[in-house]
């Protein structure tokens, strides 16, 4: 990449300048529409109005929240460790910002004789940076629970860890399986390899083990054992208030809009889609903000569905039934993608892999349906 | 026929396995098993012979490969058996005198505890002694040696209650020891010098030019004082007579017949290298003749049976080797051959009377034997007349091949010396004879004849005494001689020197001359031979303590020795050795409990100790690059 | 690339000897094994940069596995030190000196 | 100036700033976060030699695994206290600032006696990261390094299982716990 620079004339720094502040305002206005929609959602499936007075619908709700929290006082405990109690906030944030780098929005569009595509970077191991940037984001976590000084912060920052390694390791499976599916670590090709069917069908198990991993990742419900009010106060966070208060809260939906963009790109083929052939540019990013919507849409059902896990069945769900599967998938892909060139027989492979991916989602979920027959003999803790 | 030679010597050995493992049980049929084997070698060995009289006279050599032995590099030392006149001769006489002795010991040793056992070390012997004969090569010859020896040690200590036996065993080992140990350092050398050990490949003329004759005189020396020492030569000689603490049979099949004349059979063998040398021969003849001389009067002295008669087998072997360093090699093969017969003769002989008086070998205890025991008194008196050299028996014709020799050699005063021990042997056999079985009785208890199995053996060897001169009637055309020429080579005919009819009456006269005196002295009756011994009680005690050898070697060898090793043990074992010892010990103990300071248990002291050699490899490797 | 090798590789021997200093200097456990995943780094540094000089990726094959070898070390390191703080309550490597004289 | 000596000469201080930091820290887990700050210019230099698959692996493993699962066990074990200061070891500092020196010296020397201002092939990405480096590393990897690739697999899982043994607490330790409890 760094031999290219010498090629890079004073407009190509520009655009690229250009691409990354509209990136990073972009991601931080889709933050607060985020709230914003997650409050909506969730008041209309409680049947309740939500935010109604900031803004047409109370969509500027969380502008005013940003404000409130810019003005309210920084406290800092007596015996916080001060470097890194300032510091974690902000490392928290910019991993979830840095991921952007590497997910294309949209095809691109010509500018001033150049192509400029919806793409800060496109590396040559976009996978691998969105795995780099995902397992950084527990420092933020880790720092923050340590650096208060404080018990609760501290064990919140501790289960949020083995849960962040944990749960790291089957998203990593799911991603080894779709890159071996589409033979690339370039996210650009990746999306190019889905023109005619979505990841998310032949490889919906590692779609499955994705998004699982991705609640895991975000400490979002179910999965927000780190920040669990009803034990832990507010968790890692606990110490914190203001504006550093407010970073944790920005990085948190950061995250989740990175994950399922990632979720995006990866399984549901990113920008594609039919579209009409004027303003070429144009769908293909408004194919990629619906795709986004959708998940997080999912992402907020869920949360409002389903009730907060046991630290133990989370972990032993992690261990247990995640990872086996996410390993057996990864075995399974790698027979689909090797056997053709050996036997020449893929649209039959392919069938069987649906058929394969079928029954794996049913014994994943099988624990959760099936009548707990043990549960007498064990005591939460 | 030759195929089968290998059965010789494993019939003895197969016995002596299972005489040693089962003998207990085999009971009395144990010394009968091994008498029948050792009869069976005997036969087989008769074939031998008679397959080689078959062949012309030059190619009797038959050489019988059983296997490889020892394959080192370029050492290779085969398990060979070598089939010639001289090595048949040799085995005839351990098999058959062998034979005769083994069944003689059935009654000899009847009632014996360790029956069983007596006949197993009886029959190893066999095996090994004509391992020893029918070797091709040096190391086998070796092995044979040793063998022997063993058994020799085995035997004479087989009654190892007795403290005498068994430390006149210890003594017979230790000093033939001595000799053997000169031999193998010998063997070594006709390695090292002459490049192999087989006989074929060295004992030939043509190996003079290999080397100069310096090393042959000193292999020649060396492998002689291996013979000395088992044959019995001045000066080791002084084992001989304290092993007759041994059973009468092992003194006779060992010590008399076949073992102590190994030496005999190993010059015989290596004449070739003391041929060339020269000088070595000469040593051969000076030290037999002396030892000839010395244990004539050594036997004058006795009073004890057996001892006597070993004096007597030291004394007439070293008229074999005086005969050896004549260059007359049949003449002592042919000496060796009779002398087994006559002295296997006179030991049986005297084992009967020991048997008939309950073990005694006190001859002032004995007198007029002939009485009581007639046919024993009547073998031994063959035995006795046959090692006189009185014609027509087979030691007269032995002798005076020899006397022959050496008057024709031109060695006169060797011919006087030799002459004065033919008289010497007369006088003391004689003197033997009429104090045991004439004169007087001075028995302690009733003496009886032995029983036939013993008497017979007698008779037989008796008819080897009194016939074997028939094998070689003249020194040179003799029928033994002339079987031995092709090994042992004519004898060349000295000018000069008296007719042989005068010699033979000169060499008679002595022999009568001899029984004679010993007859005027001890038999007649006329001399009170008790008061002449204590009148001359000095020149006694000189003669039977055997010129008081013995106590030399005590005082001026044992004592030291003995000093010696006590200050060894004491003084530089306990405080130098063990001191050294100790103080290594001390000395590691030392640098442990300083060094183990070393082991800080902190790991940064190790991290630091690592970094230092990370340095110093660098230094190193930057220096060799630079 | 206009940077020379030896640069990087100059850079690595800096790291590595503070990486060893600091195994010899410092006490707690976990901050001497840190200090020893510098110096693996520095080493790793020192592969890569070879890799470039010499124009193929058996450095960075090397650095791979290495990498890959110090995750599994670590893993067995921290459960060990952990085991170590479990019995003695301490991380301090000097008063675990057991082994000795 | 071209952007990789840029890059260089930016980072490089860092690096070794952050290291000497490390060093300098009396707190573990400030010493851990430099460690990572220094592991983070180390992927950097990898990006810059030519070696974006190590810049991930290098941030995935030890900025995303290693340096986590130390943070995890420093603030488990509670060993986050300040270092003593004091030095029982008499000539341990000196020593080992003198030895340290003297290594970075003679690999000084040494790589500049040898290697010079060398620079390698100038075209590398078109010439050896043929196809993407990842692409070129795994062609390497999974012919030349098969069988070193299949033993450090077995070498993972081997480490995994003694670190399980390992972290494990035996039932007789409880017990054993329980009973000092009560004393």
């Amino acid at each position: 990449m760094l031999e290219a620079a010498p090629e890079m004339d004073w407009l190509d720094w520009i655009l690229l300048v250009a691409r990354v502040v509209v990136v990073f305002f972009a991601v931080l206005i889709s933050v607060m529409l985020l709230i914003w929609m997650e409050r909506k959602v969730a008041a209309d499936m409680q049947t309740r109005m939500g935010p109604m007075r900031a803004g047409p619908r109370g969509v500027l709700i969380t502008l005013a929240d940003g404000i409130k929290l810019f003005f309210k006082e920084g406290i800092t405990p007596t015996l916080a460790d001060r470097p890194v109690y300032l510091l974690a906030p902000v490392i928290a944030m910019i991993p979830a910002f840095l991921a952007f780098a590497v997910i294309p929005f949209g095809t691109g569009v010509t500018l001033f004789g150049r192509h400029v595509p919806f793409q800060i970077a496109d590396l040559n191991v976009g996978i691998l940076w969105v795995l780099a940037m995902g397992s950084l984001m527990v420092y933020g976590i880790v720092l923050a629970g340590w650096s208060s000084g404080s018990n609760y912060p501290l064990l919140g920052s501790i289960r949020s860890t083995a849960q962040m390694i944990s749960y790291e390791v089957g998203m990593g499976l799911a991603l080894v399986a779709v890159l071996m599916y589409s033979g690339s670590l370039q996210m650009s090709q990746i999306v190019a390899s889905q023109d005619r069917v979505w990841n998310a069908i032949p490889q919906f198990p590692a779609f499955a083990i994705y998004l699982i991993a991705g609640l895991a990742e975000t400490n979002r419900p179910p999965f927000d054992l780190p920040e669990a009010e009803t034990e832990l106060v507010a968790g890692y966070f606990t110490e914190y208030s203001g504006i550093k208060f407010a970073m944790f809260y920005l990085g948190e939906y950061v995250n989740l809009v990175v994950v399922s963009s990632i979720a995006v790109t990866l399984f549901l083929g990113g920008w594609r889609g039919p579209h009409p052939s004027f303003v070429a540019w144009l769908w293909p990013l408004l194919w990629f903000i619906a795709k986004v919507v959708a998940v997080v849409y999912l992402y907020i059902w869920v949360r409002l569905t389903l009730p907060r896990i046991r630290y133990d069945r989370l972990m032993s769900f992690g261990w247990k039934f995640l990872i086996p599967i996410g390993l057996l998938w990864v075995l399974a892909t790698g027979a689909v993608v090797v056997l053709p060139d050996v036997y020449g027989k893929g649209a039959l492979l392919t069938g069987a892999l649906i058929v394969v991916g079928a029954i794996l989602v049913a014994s994943l979920l099988w624990p959760l349906i099936a009548p707990r027959r043990q549960s007498a003999g064990e005591t939460p803790q | 026929m030759l195929r089968s030679v290998w059965l010789v010597p494993a019939l003895p050995l197969a016995g002596a396995a299972i005489n040693l493992f089962a003998g207990k049980r085999l009971g009395r049929w144990a010394g009968i098993l091994a008498s029948g084997l050792m009869v069976v070698a005997f036969a087989l060995a008769l074939g031998v012979l008679a397959y080689l009289l078959r062949l012309p006279g030059n190619e009797r050599l038959v050489v019988r490969h059983l296997g490889d032995w020892i394959s080192v590099g370029s050492f290779r030392v085969a398990a060979d058996l070598r089939v010639d006149p001289l090595s048949v001769t040799m085995m005839l006489v351990v098999t058959g005198v062998g034979a005769v002795i083994h069944v003689y010991s059935i009654g000899y040793m009847d009632g014996d505890p360790r029956y069983g056992r007596f006949f197993s070390y009886m029959n190893l012997f066999c095996f090994f002694m004509l391992t020893l004969v029918l070797a091709q090569n040096f190391l086998l010859l070796y092995l044979g040696w040793e063998g022997v020896g063993l058994c020799s040690y085995l035997l004479i200590g087989f009654w190892f209650e007795r403290p005498l036996a068994a430390s006149a065993a210890k003594k017979a080992f230790v000093v033939t020891r001595i000799g053997d140990t000169f031999m193998l350092v010998g063997i070594a050398l006709v390695f090292l010098r002459l490049g192999s050990l087989d006989f074929s490949a060295v004992l030939r003329p043509s190996i003079e030019s290999v080397q100069p004759s310096g090393v042959f005189t000193v292999i020649a020396l060396l492998l002689f004082a291996g013979a000395v020492g088992k044959s019995a030569q001045v000066p080791l000689h002084t084992w001989l007579p304290d092993a007759m603490e041994g059973p009468t049979p092992v003194s006779a099949l060992i010590h008399a017949a076949t073992m102590v004349t190994a030496g005999v059979y190993l010059v015989a063998r290596t004449h070739v290298f003391f041929e060339i040398s020269g000088v070595a021969l000469t040593v051969v003849l000076v030290i037999g003749l002396v030892t000839a001389v010395y244990a004539a009067t050594c036997a004058l002295g006795q009073d004890d049976l057996k001892r006597v008669l070993a004096y007597s087998t030291i004394s007439q072997l070293g008229y074999m080797f005086f005969a050896l360093g004549l260059k007359a090699y049949a003449a002592a093969l042919f000496l060796l051959v009779t002398h087994a017969f006559y002295k296997a003769l006179l030991f049986l002989s005297a084992g009967s009377v020991m048997h008939g008086l309950g073990g005694e070998t006190d001859l002032k205890r004995m007198g007029a034997l002939r009485r009581a025991m007639p046919f024993t008194a009547a073998m031994f008196g063959v035995g006795a007349l046959a090692i006189a050299g009185v014609p027509p028996l087979s030691g007269y014709f032995a002798k005076d091949q020899i006397l022959e020799v050496a008057n024709r050699s031109g060695y006169l005063i060797a011919w006087l010396v030799a002459l004065a021990g033919a008289f010497l042997s007369a006088l003391y056999i004689s003197r033997l004879m009429f104090l045991a079985f004439f004169g007087q009785d001075r028995t302690e208890r009733a003496a009886h004849e032995s029983p036939p199995v013993m008497t017979v053996p007698l008779a037989l060897l008796a008819v080897g005494a009194v016939f074997g001169g028939v094998l070689g009637l003249s020194v040179t055309s003799g029928r033994l001689q002339g079987f031995l020429a092709p090994v042992l080579g004519e004898l060349t005919e000295g000018a000069g020197g008296l007719p042989t009819a005068v010699l033979s009456v000169i060499s008679v006269l002595a022999a009568l001359a001899g029984i004679a005196v010993g007859w005027l002295v001890y038999g007649s009756g006329k001399v009170d031979w008790v008061a002449l011994r204590v009148r001359f009680a000095g020149v006694h005690e000189f003669l039977a303590h055997g010129w008081y050898v013995d106590d030399v070697y005590s005082t001026s060898l044992v004592a030291p020795g003995k000093a010696g090793a006590a200050f060894l043990a004491s003084a530089v074992d306990q405080r130098v050795i063990d001191g050294c010892v100790n103080g290594v010990g001390q000395l590691f103990q030392w640098a442990a409990s300083r060094g183990r300071r070393l082991q800080t248990g902190l790991v940064r002291n190790y991290g630091l100790a690592f970094l230092v050699g990370v340095v110093l490899i660098f230094v190193y490797v930057g220096v060799r690059l630079s | 690339m206009k940077t020379p090798i030896s640069y990087f590789v100059v850079l690595s021997a800096v790291l590595f000897a503070i990486g060893s200093v600091g195994v010899l200097v410092r006490k707690n456990a976990l901050v001497i094994f840190m200090s020893v995943e510098l110096q693996l780094n520095a080493v790793n540094l020192a592969l890569v940069a070879f890799s470039r000089l010499h124009g193929n990726l058996n450095g960075q094959v090397l650095a791979f596995f290495s990498m890959v070898v110090a995750a599994a070390e670590v893993v067995v390191g921290l459960a060990i030190i952990v085991n170590v703080y479990r019995r003695m309550h301490t991380a301090n490597v000097d008063d675990a000196s057991l082994l000795r004289w | 100036m071209a952007p990789d000596q840029i890059v260089f000469w930016v980072f490089a201080p860092v690096s070794v700033g952050s290291a000497v930091a490390m060093l300098f820290q009396r707190n573990a887990i400030h010493a851990a976060l430099f460690l990572i700050v220094n592991f983070f210019t180390l992927a950097v230099f990898y990006l810059v030699l030519g070696a974006p698959f190590l810049f991930a692996v290098q941030i995935i493993v030890y900025a995303g695994a290693i340096m986590v699962l130390f943070l995890f066990v420093i603030m488990l074990l509670g060993v986050d206290r300040e270092e003593s200061l004091v030095e029982r070891l008499r000539g341990q500092r000196p020593l080992a600032i003198v030895l340290g020196l003297g290594l970075a010296a003679e690999i000084f020397v040494t790589a500049r006696a040898s290697l010079g201002l060398a620079r390698g092939p100038a075209n590398f990405d078109e010439t050896v990261n043929v196809g993407g480096n990842a692409q070129a590393l795994s062609h390497v990897l999974f012919r030349d390094y098969f069988l070193p690739f299949e033993v450090t697999s077995i070498l993972l899982i081997v480490a995994a299982i003694a670190a399980m043994v390992l972290a494990q607490r035996r039932e007789r330790t409880t017990v054993e716990a329980a009973g000092e409890a009560e004393v």
